[in-house]
């Protein structure tokens, strides 16, 4: 089984030569940490900077350099600034290549539900809407069941949606999927994870042709 | 040359009475225009509709709007950060209307640049799609969207001088830059207002056309919500 | 009966002050030479300048700033260079608060043809069709005849339109003009021209309400 | 980050190929692509369909392509200037699209921001508006217009480096800007490739993700169409 950091290692290797990468909240900010050191690639943040580096050291924040979760960040040489309407130049007009964001459902049809639930939790979509509309290729990082132990990987979403047939790929705490026509395709196995485990976790289709490998991360 | 500085905040937003629809430039706290907000608590001026990114913290920025009751509607993509907008919306005092991020930059831009409407796949086939009209381009789905129409647009830049001429620093561009120009009148408000001529025409962001009034802020907190560091080895 | 310089020194009489300016080619160009020296304005060019300047001094023109007619030009202090797409943005969003455009013809209704004569000359609109399609304010300078005698201010143009019902005043060298509802409406007559010349050389509708007054220029 | 520059404008137009639509950037001859149409008369690429502003002068800039009878089809908004196009335009040799200035810039954006389609007043009620649908807004009419499709787009800048950022001079940015992520394929030549690092991240006019290929131009004439001066004193 995966944690957060082992999660954001497998979605690493999906990152190719070239790549613009956006990152969600949460695991996938984990992602940058994890990329192999001779991967060109570049970091943009939907607030409007591309280039994105890694956290200051103490003392150098800037209240006027942040990532789109708010935090203070540094660029790295060759980045840009620009405002929300170009920013989102990029990622609707599919400059960016890459999008990894977090979920709270995903359906085998490629559906995602991750900014409202109803009457409880109404944070708002963000820049998420426009990402899944937009992006060819989207990998869900997330806990492959909730706090309750239940699915997140469904036949189809409860919660409101964020797109509509848009997930490609998902890495969670027990496999590594591809969303197909026919459902969630099971890739590969988390280190130490049965299908067995995978499947009761899954309340989706689960596409499964054994043998199954186990993650090499 | 147009001249546009006026001497104070409370000049600057001369004409700004309830009921009015307002832009408010920033993402997050950052690149907030602090001394309109400011200004905007003081005279007390109510049921006014924000559009705006996000809705500040609850003891800063709009949060400051928000606990004196003074706004009617918000017009935003995310709210997350504000236990006292949870608590508002929920109990239904507060009207909100969530959009696409992209989507809410798209129709301030339209705003500013007098295309009405225009076509975005965000949100078809979400909630946010709901009531509006659809139409396929290029065998996908599109959700069709109008420009905002806003009496007031306030924004925060960094260097600015008399002719409204705008530059900003990092990622406080953010929406400051698409509201500009977007409202019947915009208001800038700027770090350092430098003598015309001092900035390199090559270089401004916003020209001085898309602005209408401009002054010097006071002071800036410039607060910073997530502060994320790293060791220093 | 004015000169091109007449006709550009009473237009810049219309020039208020804080007004951004948008002058076509040919006699508009003219009137920047004529504005009272008191009166705070800016010219813009569509092809991406605010804040002209007049022409450089012999040695000092740059090939990389021109203006919309391809003429090297100068700016003066505040100005801004900025894309095509932005300085459209300045004239459909009607920031720009004045344009100024030449005319081949000119109808009673404010419908105005400049940009093509059809199987003969086909030079484009340029960026002539977006000005007066958002303009709230636009004055055409021209001829009040053409080269043949003909009236150029005429009940319907004869040449494919530029823009629908949009021409708010027009300076002639005859005559200063405003169009309403019911037609041309003579406001002013050129310097030593009577009402009767100024009849005789309008084919629309023309409303004389006298005294009419001579030019104050 | 992430390395575009190629060794030479002929690895720059690798897959350029004959019916393929390009767009052009430049306004008259400022600002234009001098490398790639040089490259583009040699290789004698044909049946091309070209979205740019002007069709620069008879012996400069698309002068030489249409010479060289390369050119298919213009997309243009004012032609003027080119005795050539007129005749072969006239003789029925090449086939025009004139559209309104703004259009042109806009559908260029659109094509950039992934906005299928929008709505502008300009051309309503004109030949530009035959067979196009149109729609009220505001009490206005508008024509719905589309975001170009084209294979590659050059651009010219004046500074730019490795991943792609430029920066423009002057009035020389006009089109370059709307058209650099307008197309399959973006090839930017520059005067100066500058060191990665080395300009300001915030006066990036266009940044990197927008550009595929980047090289130094060899040599730029910079013709001026209209050289008007004025005298000492």
């Amino acid at each position: 089984m995966l944690d957060k950091n082992g999660i954001a290692k497998r979605i690493a290797q999906e990152v190719k030569n070239g790549y613009y990468v956006n990152l969600g909240i949460g695991i996938p900010t984990l992602v940058a940490n994890h990329v192999r050191s001779d991967i060109e690639l570049e970091f943009q943040s939907e607030n409007g900077v591309l280039g994105m580096g890694p956290f200051p050291f103490e003392g150098e924040e800037d209240p006027d350099i942040i990532n789109a979760g708010k935090q203070t960040i540094t660029t790295l040489p060759g980045a840009s600034f620009f405002d929300s309407s170009t920013s989102f130049s990029m990622i609707r007009g599919q400059h960016v290549d890459l999008t990894i964001l977090g979920a709270m459902e995903v359906a085998e049809n490629g559906d995602i539900a991750n900014w409202k639930i109803p009457g409880r939790m109404v944070k708002g979509m963000g820049g998420a809407m426009d990402l899944v509309a937009s992006a060819e290729n989207i990998i869900v990082a997330m806990m492959h069941t909730n706090k309750k132990g239940e699915s997140k990987l469904l036949k189809r979403c409860s919660l409101p949606l964020t797109g509509v047939g848009c997930v490609k790929r998902i890495a969670t705490n027990l496999a590594f999927l591809e969303v197909t026509d026919h459902g969630f395709k099971l890739l590969e196995r988390a280190p130490g994870v049965s299908v067995e485990e995978i499947k009761k976790a899954t309340e989706g289709t689960l596409i499964i042709e054994e043998p199954i490998p186990e993650m090499n991360i | 040359m147009i001249h546009k500085t006026v001497a104070s905040v409370s000049e600057a937003l001369n004409g700004l009475s309830d009921g009015m629809t307002l832009m408010l430039g920033g993402f997050g706290l950052c690149g907030i225009p602090e001394n309109c907000i400011a200004q905007m608590v003081k005279t007390g001026v109510k049921d006014i509709t924000c559009i705006s990114n996000n809705a500040g913290v609850d003891d800063f920025g709009l949060g400051l709007l928000l606990q004196q009751r003074q706004i009617k509607k918000m017009i935003s993509s995310y709210v997350g950060e504000n236990d006292e907008f949870e608590r508002q919306m929920l109990s239904g005092e507060l009207q909100v209307d969530l959009i696409p991020q992209g989507t809410l930059a798209e129709r301030c831009k339209a705003a500013q640049s007098g295309i009405p409407a225009f076509y975005t796949p965000a949100g078809y086939g979400t909630e946010v799609g709901e009531g509006k009209e659809s139409r396929e381009f290029n065998g996908k789905m599109h959700l069709l969207e109008h420009a905002f129409k806003a009496d007031f647009a306030f924004v925060k830049a960094w260097k600015g001088d008399s002719t409204g001429n705008l530059i900003f620093k990092g990622t406080a561009r953010n929406f400051n830059a698409c509201m500009a120009g977007a409202a019947k009148i915009t208001v800038a408000e700027v770090e350092e207002l430098v003598p015309v001529g001092s900035l390199d025409p090559n270089d401004i962001h916003v020209p001085g056309i898309f602005v209408q009034r401009i002054f010097q802020g006071k002071t800036y907190e410039k607060r910073i919500e997530q502060r994320t560091v790293r060791p220093r080895n």
